[in-house]
C-alpha cells in the first residue's frame, strides 16, 4: 500500500505532476480543484473530481439550458419532487404518486449492443428505484443506421435482445417505445430507456445521508473494474499510470464492456422495496455513472453533515483494485443506503433474505467533509458540495450555420414526383406500409415481456402504454415516448415541440389526460457550436411549448457527443409523456373495433410534405421546413378525445404522425382487423400523406355527438368513411386487403433481422 | 360450504408473475398463500402453483437451481401423494428439471424471446387443472419465453401421446416444441405443466380472454367437491 | 487449488437450434466446408480440498448437466 | 473431415453471471470448496477440407466469440 498516494503525501509533495488534462480536466479546473483543497488533490481525488466534474454527470454545457425547464415550469399542482433529484415524481390521485424518466445508453450500445442496452434498462430502472417505487414498466426508444446498412442487424439484434433480455428477467412489462432507422445513426445508434415506478406519497425516499452517526451501506454486486472512467476520457496510459500508483505492475485489464446481472437487479429490488416497506433507511441512492464517488458525494451533498467511508471495506470482485478504481468503477446492480445504527441488522437480515450482499462501509459524520480511507490511510478528503453540485458550468458558443441550415430550408420537395393515379397512390400506401420506418414492430416487441405484473391495459402496437396502478384501483396512466430526428434536424426549436406534441397526442389517444414531461436529449459534440445551437434551440422549443400545454419537464438525460468523426447525428430530443387516467376500463385502442362505425378525422390537414415520412421513404429527401407546431390545437384535440372517451362516445382513437393519414388507417384496420371504406376530400395525395399535426381518427357510433363536442372545443371534424369490411377502401381511388397489407407490415423487420 | 381452498403460490429469488398467479387463484375464489422458496413447508395448502419468470436467473438452464431448493422437495414429495401441482413457464421447467414431468424445455426454435398471444387445444382434461375445459376446446392464452422447446427422447414422446399425457398443444407452435406440445400432465393428473400463463388470460381489460381462469377454475371444483 | 474443467454437450438425437442457426449463417460470411457445429457448454471450476474431479463429477451430474438432453465430460485442466 | 473444438469464455475481467450464481448455489447443495465457476461455451465443429483448424479460428473471430468480453481457443479434436 505504499504507493497510494494519500493526502499527508499530498502535503509533503505538493508540486507532483498531476495527469489532470488527461483526465479530460483543463487547466482553470485544475487550479479551482486546489484552491477548494487548499492544496494539490490526491491522485484519488483528482479522479473523482474528473468523473464527477465530467460532461455525464456535472452536465456543465447543458445546465444554462435546461434551468428553463424548473425555473419557469408551467403551473401544474401535479408535481411532488420537481428537477433535480433522480427521477420527478408526480401525483396521480388517490394518495399514489409516479415516478419516470428517461436515459441515453448510445455508446456503450455501439461497442456491445445487447450488454449496452441490457445495462442501459438496468439503470434507469435504480433510478426509479431510488425514489422509493416499484418500478411498473419500461419502455424504449431506439434509433439505428439505415435498416439495410451493413451493421445494423447486429446492431438491431443485440439491442433488442439486450433490452427485452435485462427488462423481461426484471419482471418489467415493456408497454411501449420507438426504433427509427436513419443513416445518421449509422455509427453512433441511440438507445433510450424508460421506467415508471409506483409509490405511497409518504414512500417517497430522498438520495440524502442526514444524521450523524447513520451507517452507510452498500448494497448489491461486487465492486469489479467495470467503466472505470466510463464517464470522462479517463482511458489514457497517463491514467493507467495514476491507477497503478506507478508502482504496480503494469497496466492492469479493464473490461471494455459492462455485463448486465438482471438476476442481482431483481432481487436487489424486491430487498429494497422491503427495506424501505420496513421503514429501515433515511436515504438511498443508486450507483450509477461515477459510481461510489457521485453516490457518496450526492448524499453528503444534500445531508446535513460529512461522510466517512472505509473503501477498503468494499466487497470487491478483484482484490487488486486501487482506491482510485473502488471509488470510479461504474459496477451495476448496486445502491447507497443510510441506515440508523439501530437498524442496520435488521437491513442485513433482509439482504440475507433475498441473497443481496450487504456491508457497511461508513458512516454520517458531523462537519461538511467527505472523507475516504484505505486501509487506514486517507485518500480523500473534501466537501462534498464541491464534487456533487460545484461543477464547471459552461455558456459553450452557439452559432446557427446560416449557409447549411437556409441551404437546408430552401430545400423543399414540392418538385418531388408524387403519386397521381389511382394504383400509384396504391403502391406508394403498400410501399410506405412495408418501409423499416413504418412498418410493423412486431419482431421488436415480441421479444418484450408486456404481460407480466397483470396491469397491462395497453402496450404494443397501441399509441401509448396504459398501466393499472393497482389491483384494488382503476386508476392508471398512460405513457408515450416519441422524437423525430429528421423535424429537428430541419427545424430544432420545432423538432423538439413536435416530438413533445406527438407523444402528448399519444397519450391523450387512449383517453388520459397528459400530466408530465421526461426528456432524453440526444445530440452531437458540444464542443460544435453548430451542435450547441441546436440544443439550445431544443430546449428553448421544448421548455416553450411545456409552458403551453402544461406539462412539466420533471426530470431527463441529456447525451452529448453523438458523432461519427466530424459528422453529428440528427439532433434527437426523445419525449416521454405521463398521462392519467381515472378508470383505465375506459381506455381507447388503437384499432377499429366494431363494423359500421363513423371514421372521423379530427383537425385540419395543410399541404405538408417537408420532413414527411413520405419524402423521406419515397425519395430520401430532406429538407424544407416540419409541419407547423400547432400547441392550442393539440390541447383542444386532447380535450375532445378524453372527453369522448370518458362518455363512451368513440370506442377508439389513433394519432396521426409519420405517414399522415394512410399509416393511420393502414394500422387502425390491421391493429382491430377491421377494414375500413374511406372518401377523401381534394387531393388525394395530401389528403393521404400529409403530416399536418394535430389530428386523430376516431371512430363512433354518435357522429352527432361528437361533432358538437368538436364544435364547442374549435376542433375542425370531418365524417371521412365507415368501419368494416376486410379490406382499406379509398373511395373512387384504390382498395387494398387487410391480408396484403398485412403482409406488407408485418414481413420487414423479419426479413431484415431474423 | 366447505372452507375456502388454500392454494400455494411459491416464490423463488427471480419469480416474477407470483403476483400475478396469486391474482388469477383469488379471483377462481380460492385463498393464495405466499410459500417462499427457503422455507421446507406447505402450510397445508390444498394444491400448489410454481409461477413463472427467471428463477435464480436462470442463465444455466431454466429451472435447474430451483430444484433444489427446500419448498420444492417438499413439493415433490407430496405431489406422489396427489397434491395437485400447476407449474407455469419457469415453473414447468422446474418439475421438468426435478424429475416429476419427463422431457426438457430448451431454447426456442428461433432463437428469440417470444411474448404472443398464443392459440391451444385442451387435449386432456382428465388432470386436476383442465378438468373444467371440453376436450378439444380452443383458447387463448399468452405465451413469453425464451426456452420453451418442449423435447424428449422418442420414446417419452410416444409414451406421452399414447398415455393421453399431453395436456395442451400449439395451433401455432411458437418455438417448434416437440408434437407442438406446450403442456404435460403426469399419469395421476395431479400435476401438470405448461409453457402459456394462464394467470395472465383471467380479465379481458389486462389479457387477451379470461380461458386461463379455467384453469384455475378446475382445481377448485376438485377441491371443494373432494 | 485445482481446476477442473467440465463440458456439457446436447445429446446427439436432440435439437441444437444454436449450433443449427451457426452452421446456416457461416456460408454467408465466407466460410464453406462447416458440416456441422454443436454448441455446448464449458465450466471452469476452482476446487479447493477434497477430490476435485470427483467433486465436479458429482456437479455436473446434479447441476450442471441435464440428463434428459445433455451428456457431460468432467477433466483436471492442465 | 475433421472436428475441431472452439472453447470460448468471457474473459477473467469481466463479470460472469452465469458463473457467480451456480457458486452461490453450490454450497446449499452441499458442495464444499468450490471457490470459482466460469461459464463459457464449446462448439463442436465438423469441417470438411480446407484447413480445419484455420477455418475454424476465423469462425471463432467472426461469429462464434465476442471480442469484446469473451477470449477463445481453437484445438483439433483427439
Ligand atoms: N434533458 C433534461 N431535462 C430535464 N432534466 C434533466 C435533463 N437531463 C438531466 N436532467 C436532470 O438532471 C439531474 C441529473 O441527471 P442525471 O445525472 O441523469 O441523474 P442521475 O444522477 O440519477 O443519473 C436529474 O434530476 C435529471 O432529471
Ligand atoms: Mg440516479
Amino acid at each position: 500500500m505504499t504507493d497510494i498516494d494519500t493526502v499527508s503525501l499530498a502535503a509533503q509533495d505538493p508540486d507532483k505532476n498531476q495527469p489532470y488534462l488527461e483526465l479530460g480536466l483543463k487547466d482553470d479546473e485544475y487550479e479551482r480543484i486546489r484552491e477548494i483543497l487548499g492544496r494539490r488533490p490526491t491522485d484519488t481525488e483528482l479522479a473523482m473530481y474528473s468523473v464527477m466534474w465530467s460532461e455525464h454527470c456535472s452536465y456543465k454545457s447543458s445546465k444554462v439550458h435546461l434551468r428553463q425547464f424548473g425555473e419557469d415550469p408551467p403551473a401544474s399542482d401535479a408535481m411532488l419532487v420537481g428537477m433535480g433529484e433522480n427521477a420527478g415524481v408526480v401525483d396521480v390521485g388517490d394518495g399514489l404518486a409516479v415516478t419516470f424518466k428517461v436515459e441515453s445508453h448510445n455508446h456503450p450500445s455501439y461497442v456491445e449492443p445487447y450488454q449496452g442496452a441490457a445495462t442501459g434498462v438496468g439503470g434507469i430502472v435504480r433510478d426509479i428505484l431510488t425514489m422509493g417505487a416499484r418500478p411498473i414498466a419500461v419502455m424504449d426508444s431506439l434509433r439505428f443506421g439505415d435498416a439495410a446498412a451493413p451493421d445494423t442487424k447486429r446492431l438491431v439484434s443485440g439491442v433488442v435482445a439486450g433490452i427485452g433480455g435485462y427488462g423481461n428477467c426484471l419482471g418489467l412489462p415493456n408497454i411501449g417505445g420507438e426504433v427509427g432507422f436513419d443513416p445518421s445513426y449509422a455509427g453512433n445508434p441511440l438507445v433510450n430507456a424508460l421506467c415508471v415506478g409506483v409509490l405511497r406519497h409518504e414512500d417517497l425516499q430522498l438520495a440524502q445521508a442526514k444524521g450523524a452517526g447513520n451507517q452507510v451501506v452498500l448494497l448489491g454486486a461486487l465492486t469489479g473494474r467495470d467503466g472505470i472512467g466510463g464517464v470522462s476520457v479517463l482511458a489514457s496510459a497517463t491514467f493507467d499510470d495514476a491507477v497503478d500508483g506507478g508502482g504496480a505492475a503494469g497496466p492492469s485489464k479493464r473490461p471494455s464492456v459492462q455485463v448486465g446481472d438482471p438476476f442481482t437487479e431483481k432481487i436487489l429490488i424486491e430487498c429494497c422495496l422491503e427495506i424501505f416497506q420496513a421503514g429501515l433507511v433515511t436515504g438511498i441512492q443508486d450507483l450509477g455513472g461515477a459510481g461510489l464517488s457521485c453516490a457518496t458525494s450526492e448524499t453528503a451533498s444534500h445531508g446535513d453533515g460529512g461522510m466517512r467511508v472505509a473503501l477498503d471495506k468494499v466487497p470487491l470482485r478483484e482484490a487488486s483494485m486501487s482506491p482510485l478504481e473502488v471509488l470510479t468503477s461504474e459496477s451495476q446492480e448496486r445502491m447507497l443506503a443510510i441506515v440508523e445504527p439501530s437498524n442496520v441488522d435488521a437491513v442485513l437480515a433482509l439482504c440475507q433474505k433475498w441473497g443481496v450482499v450487504a456491508t457497511v462501509i461508513g458512516e454520517v459524520t458531523e462537519g461538511d467533509r467527505l472523507v475516504v480511507t484505505w486501509h487506514g490511510e486517507t485518500v480523500v478528503d473534501a466537501p462534498p458540495g464541491s464534487l456533487a453540485d460545484d461543477g464547471p458550468v459552461y455558456q459553450r458558443p452557439v452559432a446557427r450555420p446560416d449557409d447549411e441550415m437556409d441551404a437546408l430550408n430552401a430545400a423543399t420537395g414540392a418538385r418531388l414526383a408524387r403519386p397521381v393515379t389511382s394504383n400509384q397512390l396504391r403502391d406508394a400506401v403498400l410501399v410506405m406500409t412495408a418501409s423499416p420506418e413504418l412498418c410493423s414492430r412486431r419482431w421488436v416487441t415480441e421479444q418484450y415481456d408486456r404481460y407480466v405484473l397483470g396491469g397491462t391495459v395497453l402496450a404494443m402496437p397501441h399509441d401509448a402504454g396504459v398501466v393499472r396502478l393497482a389491483d384494488d384501483s382503476t386508476r392508471g396512466i398512460a405513457l408515450a415516448l416519441d422524437g423525430n430526428g429528421r423535424f429537428a434536424k430541419l427545424d430544432p426549436y420545432a423538432g423538439a415541440q413536435l416530438a413533445l406534441a406527438e407523444a402528448y397526442r399519444n397519450v391523450a389517444c387512449t383517453g388520459a389526460r397528459p400530466l408530465a414531461v421526461t426528456d432524453c436529449l440526444n445530440f452531437g459534440s458540444p464542443e460544435d457550436p453548430a451542435v450547441m445551437w441546436q440544443f439550445a434551440e431544443a430546449t428553448r422549443g421544448l421548455a416553450a411549448a411545456c409552458r403551453e400545454l402544461g406539462t412539466p419537464v420533471t426530470g431527463g438525460n441529456v447525451s452529448f457527443y453523438n458523432q461519427t468523426g466530424a459528422t453529428a447525428i440528427n439532433p434527437t430530443p426523445v419525449i416521454g409523456v405521463l398521462g392519467v387516467m381515472d378508470n383505465v376500463a375506459r381506455r381507447l385502442p388503437s384499432g377499429f373495433t366494431a363494423a359500421d362505425q363513423a371514421i372521423v378525422l379530427l383537425g385540419a390537414t395543410d399541404e405538408e410534405l417537408d420532413g414527411s415520412a413520405w419524402s423521406w421513404v419515397t425519395h430520401r429527401h430532406l429538407g424544407g421546413r416540419p409541419p407547423t407546431v400547432r400547441l392550442s390545437s393539440e390541447r383542444a384535440l386532447a380535450w375532445v378525445i378524453g372527453s369522448a372517451g370518458d362518455g363512451q362516445a368513440i370506442t377508439m382513437a389513433h394519432d396521426l404522425s409519420e405517414g399522415g393519414l394512410a399509416i393511420a388507417l393502414v394500422e387502425a384496420c390491421l391493429i382491430g382487423g377491421i377494414g375500413a371504406t374511406v372518401t377523401l376530400d381534394g387531393d388525394p395525395f395530401v389528403a393521404l400523406f400529409s403530416e399536418s399535426t394535430a389530428r386523430a381518427i376516431v371512430a363512433t357510433d354518435d357522429a352527432e355527438m361528437l361533432f358538437e363536442l368538436a364544435g364547442v372545443n374549435d376542433v375542425p371534424a370531418q365524417l371521412i368513411g365507415t368501419t368494416g369490411g376486410d379490406a382499406l377502401s379509398v373511395a373512387g381511388q384504390f382498395e387494398i386487403t387487410l391480408s396484403e397489407l398485412r403482409d406488407a407490415s408485418e414481413s420487414t423487420l423479419p426479413s431484415l433481422f431474423g | 360450504m366447505a372452507t375456502t381452498p388454500r392454494i400455494g403460490v411459491v416464490t423463488f429469488p427471480g419469480s416474477l408473475d407470483d403476483r400475478d398467479a396469486a391474482r388469477a387463484v383469488r379471483a377462481a375464489g380460492a385463498e393464495a398463500v405466499p410459500l417462499w422458496h427457503g422455507d421446507a413447508e406447505l402450510r397445508g395448502v390444498d394444491a400448489v402453483v410454481l409461477p413463472g419468470g427467471f428463477s435464480y436467473g436462470d442463465y444455466l438452464r431454466a429451472g435447474a437451481i430451483a430444484r433444489f431448493s427446500p419448498v420444492v422437495n417438499e413439493i415433490v414429495s407430496a405431489a406422489s401423494r396427489g397434491l395437485p401441482v400447476l407449474g407455469i413457464c419457469n415453473g414447468f421447467q422446474v418439475l421438468c428439471e426435478s424429475g416429476l414431468l419427463p422431457g426438457a424445455l430448451i431454447r426456442n426454435a428461433g432463437l428469440h424471446f417470444v411474448c404472443r398471444d398464443q392459440r391451444l387445444r385442451v387435449e386432456s382434461v382428465t388432470t386436476r387443472w383442465t378438468s373444467d375445459y371440453d376436450e378439444g376446446a380452443e383458447i387463448v392464452i399468452p405465451v413469453k419465453h425464451g426456452e420453451g422447446r418442449y423435447v424428449a427422447d422418442q420414446a417419452t414422446v410416444d409414451a406421452l401421446e399414447a398415455d393421453g399425457r399431453v395436456a395442451v398443444r400449439y395451433l401455432d407452435n411458437p418455438n417448434g416444441a416437440t408434437n407442438d406440445i406446450a403442456g404435460i400432465r403426469n399419469e395421476s393428473g395431479n400435476v401438470v405443466g405448461l409453457m402459456p400463463h394462464p394467470e395472465h388470460a383471467i380479465d379481458p381489460l389486462t389479457g387477451p380472454s379470461t380461458d386461463g381462469l379455467t384453469m384455475f377454475g378446475s382445481v377448485l371444483g376438485a377441491l371443494v367437491s373432494a | 487449488m485445482a481446476r477442473v474443467i467440465v463440458d456439457v454437450m446436447p445429446k446427439p438425437e436432440i435439437l441444437d437450434p444454436q449450433g443449427q442457426a451457426i452452421v446456416r449463417a457461416l456460408p454467408g460470411l465466407g466460410f464453406e466446408g462447416v458440416t456441422s457445429v454443436r454448441q455446448g457448454k464449458r465450466f471452469e471450476i476452482e476446487i479447493d480440498g477434497g477430490d476435485p474431479a470427483a467433486i465436479a463429477r458429482q456437479a455436473a451430474e446434479a447441476l450442471l448437466a441435464n440428463p434428459a438432453i445433455e451428456d457431460f465430460t468432467v477433466h483436471l485442466d492442465g
